[in-house]
């Protein structure tokens, strides 16, 4: 089973050389931890971004200089700024290659539920909406299953929607699925010490299965 | 053409209870701080904000929803705001959750004079409920309308007497598109200079769109999520 | 009656202090000699500049600096440069406050034509289309009557149009007019030396007439 | 991610017949000559070409209209071009007259996800022929198409190699909204350099707009209408 960081690490093995990737709040921010210093690879932060570097060390802190969780950062070489409706444009136009967010429910057709528990304290969608809707390639960063113990991974979704027929691929602690076109999760590795049954245990969505499923390496 | 006011007790003399107001900034980066609390001062209620953030308890739009002065706020996300939640649960604030590029890109129309954009963000979810759908190229679109507020207030780093504005780094977010936005444009900037003293090839927002200007005092720029890396090894120490 | 020079002085008069202005090609490029000097008023030129200046010295003129006439010119202290969206932004948004430009015919509801002839080759509308159909108060600087004599104020035009029901007023050799909003030519001013009954004999659209009609002041 | 190429003939290789181009540029301001120079000699035909102008006889896409390689001109104004009107005339070429604003802002529409803008230009003109005519708040306006090109070709001042773009006075003009508008867009700069060496705040174009990029050579920057104010008094005429 994988901790956060190991699903951190898998994922940042789905980034590619050239690529220009938003992560969202949690496990994606991450991901930037672990992209091979060999690639050249861009961040894109939605508050009006790209060249996002590592957080600042201490007293070089620049209140002007977030991300989109707020948090202080710094900028690499070759930063740019721009306003926000310019970063939602290029996230809009597919300009962004890859985009990492959490969920709370996942269904077998790709629909997102990440922003909203009714009769709880509604925050506020923020960037996930844009994201969702315009993102070419949607990885979902998540646990298989909720604190209740609960499958994520649903034929539909139960909680108020981020987005429909969006997500491609979901990282879990267990395991690393397709979201197919077509509507099913196919499972394409496991997590180390992961057997297929508890996968399956662990999927209420419609789960399919070709031929050996490797573990995955990391 | 004078444009500079004293301060933003001045520049926002005109302010009044139930107008709709446009605020940049993203969380506590950028915020029309000498504005907020000239608008706290006045006392002016039952307005309509219009800001990516709400604030926290004490900084930000949060100073204005503590002496309940907002009756509804428009934003992408209001989470880490005690005051705000307690005012929305009892019901005595209306709350309008929109996405981020939506909110973004409704400013950006009224600056540029299109009355409505489409935008796929929100496309199945509630955000489209009463929203008009309309499919381009086999992917499907929801109407949104452009902003219409009698101030847009937002904070720059230099402008000048003119009105040309120049963001720093990520406290430009939002600013820029609602300068664009307002019926009245109220400029707060560190350092207001003369005009000449920009390069023209670098103003962010050009003076045409600005009709109020005042340098701003006692910035505290307040860091909402300060994160560091771990310290530097010194040499000494690695050695 | 008024040469382009007297045209060009008597709508600089329309201009107030804090204008923003958009001068078209011939004569109202003219009227930007006649604005007074203690006067704030800031020409934009629509392929992206607000604070255009005068044209400059022989030896110093800058092949990147040019209005939308294509000539070279010069920026005044508080210019600013941006891009044609951005542009057509501000004009589409009504910033700018007067837009002046020449016409081949205008119409008593406010019409107007100044693009194309039939039978001749069409060099295009360039922003016209965009001016005339965003500017609240736009001025029309012409002849009152065209090459063959004919009157330029008509009951319809003739011509393709160039936009509806936006011009507010006109200046030319003989006289200044309102458009008014219910349709009509309203005389306002005799240019110097012009009898009522000579702009009565070169005005085709409906004109209207009260009181004693001023000669004109430049 | 390597975007650098090393000259016009290279970043334009696989141009090819039929393609649909945006060029960048006014008049002859902002030009990206060396790339018109590499169509015109790759000899490529058919071409729809989308440009504010359609150049002079023998600069600009006039060399590309010599060579008879465009089939439609999509522009906002095609005067001074006597080989322009010949090909017109004759059937040769075809034309599509549009508003500079609107073709300034279906470029936008593009580079920002937008299927559609609506605008006011050209109600009640031909202009507003099959088009789809909407009204807001009692003001009719058109609905207006984002462009779909294939490349995108502009000409910027400076550049880094991460495709970060900087423009220099009104040879901005169509050059940033088509940056971001091609399917590849292609950049000439007359000063590359690393990245790093520009600043963040003052990019016009951000890198991921941009898909190739080289340094240019031999910028002739042609004026198309030289207008100079009466000579300075020296002093001494004065006196």
């Amino acid at each position: 089973m994988l901790d956060k960081t190991g699903i951190a690490k898998r994922i940042a093995k789905e980034i590619k050389d050239g690529y220009y990737v938003n992560l969202g709040i949690g496990i994606p921010t991450l991901v930037a931890n672990y992209i091979p210093a060999d690639m050249d690879v861009v961040l894109q932060s939605e508050n009006g971004l790209l060249g996002m570097g590592p957080f600042p060390f201490e007293g070089e802190e620049d209140a002007d200089l977030i991300n989109a969780g707020k948090q202080t950062i710094t900028m690499l070489p070759g930063s740019a700024i721009f306003d926000s409706a310019m970063s939602f444009g290029m996230i809009r136009a597919r300009k962004v290659n890859l985009t990492i967010l959490g969920a709370m429910e996942v269904s077998e057709n790709g629909d997102i539920a990440n922003w909203k528990i009714p009769g709880k304290m509604v925050k506020g969608m923020g960037g996930a909406m844009d994201l969702v809707a315009s993102a070419e390639n949607i990885i979902v960063a998540m646990q298989h299953v909720n604190k209740a113990g609960e499958s994520k991974l649903l034929p539909q979704c139960t909680l108020p929607l981020t987005g429909v027929n969006c997500v491609k691929k979901i990282v879990t602690e267990l395991a690393v699925l397709d979201v197919l076109p077509g509507g099913g999760f196919k499972l394409l590795e496991r997590a180390p010490g992961i057997s297929v049954e508890e996968i399956k245990n662990a999927t209420v969505g419609k789960l399919i299965i070709e031929g050996e499923i490797p573990e995955m390496e990391i | 053409m004078n444009k500079v006011f004293k301060n933003a007790d001045d520049a926002i003399h005109d302010v009044t209870d139930r107008m709709t107001l446009l605020l940049g900034g993203f969380g506590l980066c950028g915020l029309p701080e000498n504005c907020i609390t000239a608008i706290v001062k006045k006392g002016v209620s039952e307005l309509t904000c219009i800001s990516n953030n709400a604030g926290v308890d004490d900084f930000g739009i949060g100073l204005m929803l503590k002496q309940r002065q907002v009756k509804k706020m428009i934003a992408s996300y209001v989470g880490e705001n005690a005051e705000f939640e307690r005012q929305l649960l009892s019901g005595e604030l209306e709350v309008e959750l929109i996405p981020q590029g939506t909110l973004a890109t409704r400013c950006m129309a009224a600056g540029y004079g299109m009355p409505a954009i489409f935008t796929p963000a929100g496309i199945g979810t509630e955000v489209a409920i009463g929203k008009e759908v309309r499919s381009f190229n086999g992917k499907d679109y929801l109407m949104e309308m452009a902003f219409d507020a009698d101030f847009a207030i937002v904070k720059a780093w230099k402008g000048d007497t003119m009105g040309n504005l120049i963001y720093r780094a990520t406290a430009r977010n939002f600013n820029p598109v609602m300068a664009m936005a307002g019926k009245i444009t109220i400029a707060e900037v560190e350092e207001l200079v003369e005009p000449g003293e920009l390069d023209p090839d670098q103003i962010h927002t050009p003076g045409i769109y600005v009709h109020r200007i005042f340098e701003g005092v006692d910035y505290e720029k307040r860091i909402e999520q300060r994160t560091v890396a771990p310290p530097k090894l010194s040499p000494e120490a690695r050695s």
